[in-house]
């Protein structure tokens, strides 16, 4: 028995929150929600990294390794407010033998992120996956709280049938809980990001004659968040192991880590811009860039009910 | 107790709403906007014209004299026909209420009338860099010169700064002051030369604030009519503290605009195609909050026409209208489901929302106020 | 339109919260947890007052008085924590023509307060209200949390019929809910009793150097407190009025005063026994006489989710 | 990352639980009874005699040498089989801790077995009637004279006192100190000379709490085996925050408790004859919180095997099963409904549940620690 990340994996997850600190400062997370083109090289460095490779099997040139080493990079990319789609390509695509285009899924609902963005796109379509290029389906661009998710809803044109990937109902379950476990694990970044900006604005700032950091209600608000991000981490971890390990937890598990990681990302996020006051209510300010994602991701892959309801389920109730 | 409207009353709630039905714009963009803003405006003149703007005020500043019960009849009138917000609101809402306290009557004859015809718009001047929560180190000077003050700072976070025509706000004029002495409540155009304003974006996306720069702003003492000081010299912290309390309490959020969001959320609940105990107990609890709001609110107007003045309970209204817009558009997006991060009426309101708890005064500061001034609890 | 109790209601109100200052001291609750008889002298205190006669037809002897004259003196028998059932008798009872008996109920759920202390028992049979004679019926005492409840389980003996009230099911509607009335407003006056208890209270402890009430963290919960007091007044108060004048939406007014008032209570004892601290935790501290009661009503005349329920249908959902 | 026991752990749980399937007694009345007490002590026999007591502690002590892994399993299927609150509870899990890091080999060798057995029941003497949330506000003295130290003072809130025979806490030491400073751990027989106990009153009902009186009492330095001062003379902050770091933290609360008691929620829950989306979901999120304290204590556990301390990381796990107590003692009553209000062993628990937020640190000081030490928030 050991939880948590052996020094491989941690080793990966540094590098990774290195690199993005690097290629995917506020900046590029600002220009995504505007700009044509997404900028690819913050994606393109973490393919150079092996981020893409890290689900692929050996003998396609893949690492070949597991949830547990990509999930830790995930978290990061959560950090960085990332927007390309990292969860639908590496974790979702990737292990159905996509390759490591940039994919772009309809399978956690029917928004779908960097639509326009992608090499292909993978729907669900009558219960099976299927992949699909550009230029088969019709894209309807979709307005999103959170312009970087550059949403779109996609249809496929008509007459175009894609390429069948699986129509196994449990490769199909599997690619969708992995997809949800990727997005519970950015959450969890993006509540670290947010109480980080956080506690250093609070104890920088001064109000009254004194650090607003202070202020007992804001050190309780910073401490809820904490909490739940304390709590939320371990759920993420050992639905990742439950997911790599193939155990039959797993969809229990994935959800719980979901809606943990729901609960860290509302907590931290409201805690921020409370703490923020008017500062972080602009536009100019980076933190309401963390918080619309964090809004998005709250309600993607599955609203907090859904997966609640799933974990009851589990306890056959 | 005696909750029935009387025959009077009830004729002008129809009026109001026979006339709001025929009127009342559809689909107005966000006035938070430059083209926005001017639409808005238009509407607020079709409101004045009719006199519907400032139905409480006296007659000759542009109202109907109405009580403080019609008043309510009105807005909920105003809401429950959709009525948009109104961009003259820190104007007819903050500042006029303190312009009839502590006002000469140059100043409310003067200033009252082309507020009611949004002809001027105010925008509020208190928030500074490094004056957020803690109002009371204003840093933004005016300095006394022969006719009038010349003014130096800089104030931000005003809402629509950038398409109002002038500014109420705090400006210390004892240079040796500090905290809550020396201030004084001043009214500026922003045309004054030396005043420049920057807009810049809510989280929203709406150009909503904005940044005002004074440098060596020469203010005249009759750039507005009846003068630029409202109250005394030296007292603007009292006066501004009277703009704060209707900020928080009565005027600014009348209860029909949460009934009427609660009800929507009602109706939004009930045409989904599926039943959730959850998602509905939270419907009737949120409704219960709104028309809680509304009783209390015709308890305080009863306290008022009695004779009480609004106390720090505005602190206790602001907590609950503030919480209970986020709990409303937080519901509205959990009943909307996965849609709800695509933009749309109440994924904005929802951003909206979210600035209650911090504006007019951070709720923190709010319950600390209701500790200290209804409950007794030591300052420190 | 005038919002608020008229100065006659206030005066009658003032007088009782006097009289059960004296005639109602903690003492007596603590005492009614474990006597083997209920002592009847606050009863006695309240009738000679007038209390139970206030909703009696003037021609019967009564002062033929509304709701509106009756609830803020209930309230104050929930500042006392009277465990009388003044709600049973005065609210529910009298107006049925019962006279000023003392009544316990099980209109408002099967568990009975005072039951064995009651000259009539008011029992809802086969959907119409029945009295019945102390010795018409059999007790089954129930250990409650709050001792001073005095609860029990009651059936007719086999055999007995009791005496026919009414079997109109608009007038059982109505009784029930003047209980859930009463009970509202017994819940506002605990609450208020139990944060003026915790205010003085933290104001004269001291700690860390400084008195306890200036923590922000205090006036914080106690501030909440307030602030849910204050909202749930007024909604007992207007759910007064329209049962006094027969209003169309009194079902959904008296459901929307309990949901209130128990929220109410429920941060209000919360915030209570917080700022207490331990020697809020101890019996022999009186908090606890008051928490408990309030936990206890906040359960007897519907739970809070059935008022929720009742509010929503009357919303049309 | 590997959540697998090994084939030894897995032979261990199995002999745990033949073990405690064959020895739990069943319905014992509360151990904070005086009657319920002895009973209690009776199955804390049982269990030290076939060494299942202290199972992490040192053989000669009377436990198995087990691993922290070992523990968590063993108290997994305690909570699991039934097995009744712990009344050594606060020798084992909160002295022990500080007696293996600060005591010398004859105090570990002379009190440990003796605790473990049963034979010395230990309660903690921390609280006074001044010094609650404030602990270093401590008063009660203790004076040094030839042979041993002069006791005077007053504890209180001291839970289960009345029945216990020791007692460790804080005195002051150096009459000239303040706060943190000049304060001593000691270890007290209560049968000593001056030292009397009134038990009173829980709010639960239960004789739990007790008042300890020193009123001249003169503790013998060899009044314990080993001695009576644990750690150094004027010494005794430190060792108080390593037993309060035990309190908070891991040893207290083991997982195995909540996960059990929200399984049987999800138990009540599911024996309704009504389905309720709202309940169900509640019993989920509880569910999801007892799993998520279990995930949280194996990540500590690894982080301890691997040399780690025990940080302010203790204040957020009792943040986390305080609250998690209350709301899954709450979310049972209101699955009960309104029979909730009738003594049974969910309002008892939930009425115990409510002093988690209060007792070994409030959670209001557990935030501030939290804040103050893991966020790195200024102090003032």
């Amino acid at each position: 028995m050991r939880f948590g990340w052996d020094e491989d994996q941690q080793a990966f997850q540094d590098a990774a929150r290195d690199l993005l600190a690097r290629a995917c400062p506020p900046a590029v997370v600002r220009a995504a929600g505007s700009a044509e083109v997404l900028d690819r090289a913050p994606w393109d460095a973490l393919a150079e990294m092996g981020v893409l490779a890290i689900l692929q099997a050996e003998d396609v040139d893949g690492l070949g390794l597991d949830e547990c080493s990509l999930v830790p990079v995930v978290l990061e990319t959560g950090r960085a407010a990332l927007p390309h789609p990292i969860v639908e390509t590496a974790l979702v695509a990737v292990p159905l033998g996509v390759g490591s285009a940039l994919v772009a899924s309809d399978l956690g609902g029917p928004l779908v992120a960097c639509a326009g963005d992608a090499d292909v796109l993978l729907l669900h379509v009558g219960g099976g996956l299927r992949t699909f290029a550009p230029d088969e389906v019709d894209f309807d661009p979709v307005p999103a709280v959170d312009r970087a998710r550059r949403l779109a809803r996609v249809r496929p044109k008509p007459g175009a049938a894609g390429a069948l990937l699986t129509d196994d109902p449990a490769v199909v379950g599997l690619a969708h809980d992995r997809g949800v476990l990727g997005t519970a694990a950015q959450l969890v970044g993006l509540a670290h990001a947010m109480l980080d900006m956080t506690v250093a604005y609070v104890t920088e700032r001064h109000q009254f004659g004194v650090s607003v950091g202070s202020f007992q209600a804001v050190k309780h608000h910073l401490a809820d968040a904490r909490l739940a991000i304390e709590f939320a981490g371990p759920a993420v971890a050992r639905a990742a192991w439950s997911t790599a390990t193939e155990a039959p937890t797993r969809a229990r598990d994935v959800s719980m880590a979901k809606a943990l990681a729901t609960d860290a990302a509302d907590v931290a996020g409201r805690a921020a811009l409370q703490c923020h006051g008017a500062i972080g209510y602009t536009v100019e300010h980076d933190l309401h860039l963390f918080l619309k994602r964090a809004w998005a991701l709250s309600r993607a892959w599955g609203v907090r009910a859904f997966h609640a309801d799933r974990v009851a389920a589990a306890l056959g109730i | 107790m005696d909750l029935t409207w009387s025959t009077e009353e009830e004729a002008f709630r129809a009026e109001a709403r026979s006339w709001l039905e025929a009127n009342v714009p559809r689909d107005l963009p966000s006035g938070d906007t430059a083209e926005g803003f001017a639409l808005h405006r238009e509407w607020e003149r079709t409101l004045f014209a009719d006199r519907w703007a400032v139905v409480s005020w006296a007659e000759e500043h542009g109202g109907r004299a109405a009580s403080l019960w019609d008043w309510l009849l009105f807005e909920e009138e105003y809401y429950r026909a959709g009525g948009p917000q109104r961009v003259t609101q820190n104007g007819i809402f903050l500042l006029a209420p303190s312009i009839y306290e502590f006002g000469t009557p140059e100043q409310r004859d003067g200033i009252l009338p082309r507020m009611a015809a949004a002809d001027d718009l105010w925008c509020q001047g208190w928030s500074e860099p490094n004056a957020g929560s803690d109002l009371a180190s204003v840093a933004s000077k005016a300095r006394r010169v022969d006719g009038g003050w010349v003014l130096d700072g800089q104030k931000t976070w005003t809402t629509r700064g950038a398409f109002c025509t002038h500014l109420f706000g705090l400006f210390r004029t004892d240079p040796e002051s500090a905290r809550h002495k020396g201030l004084t409540y001043l009214l500026v155009p922003l045309d004054t030369p030396g005043v420049t304003v920057r807009g810049f974006g809510r989280l929203d996306g709406d150009e909503g604030f904005a940044e005002v720069f004074f440098e060596d702003a020469f203010l005249a003492d009759e750039a507005v009519p009846g003068g630029v000081v409202l109250g005394e010299v030296g007292g603007g912290w009292g006066v501004a503290m009277a703009t704060a309390g209707s900020e928080r309490g009565l005027t600014l959020r009348s209860p029909g605009r949460f009934l009427v969001t609660a009800e929507r959320v009602a109706g939004l609940y009930g045409r989904r195609d599926f039943t959730d105990a959850a998602l509905r107990r939270r419907v009737a609890d949120a409704w219960m909050k709104a028309e809680a709001y509304q009783l209390q609110t015709l308890r305080t107007v009863t306290r008022l026409a009695g004779g009480d003045k609004a106390g720090a309970e505005a602190s206790l209204m602001k907590l609950w209208w503030s919480e209970l817009d986020v709990e409303l558009h937080e519901l509205a997006l959990d009943i909307i489901g996965a849609d709800a991060e695509v933009e749309g009426p109440w994924s904005k309101g929802w951003q909206f929302a979210l600035s209650g708890p911090i504006y007019a005064g951070t709720n923190e500061i709010q319950r600390n106020i209701a500790a200290e001034r209804l409950l007794g609890l030591p300052r420190k």
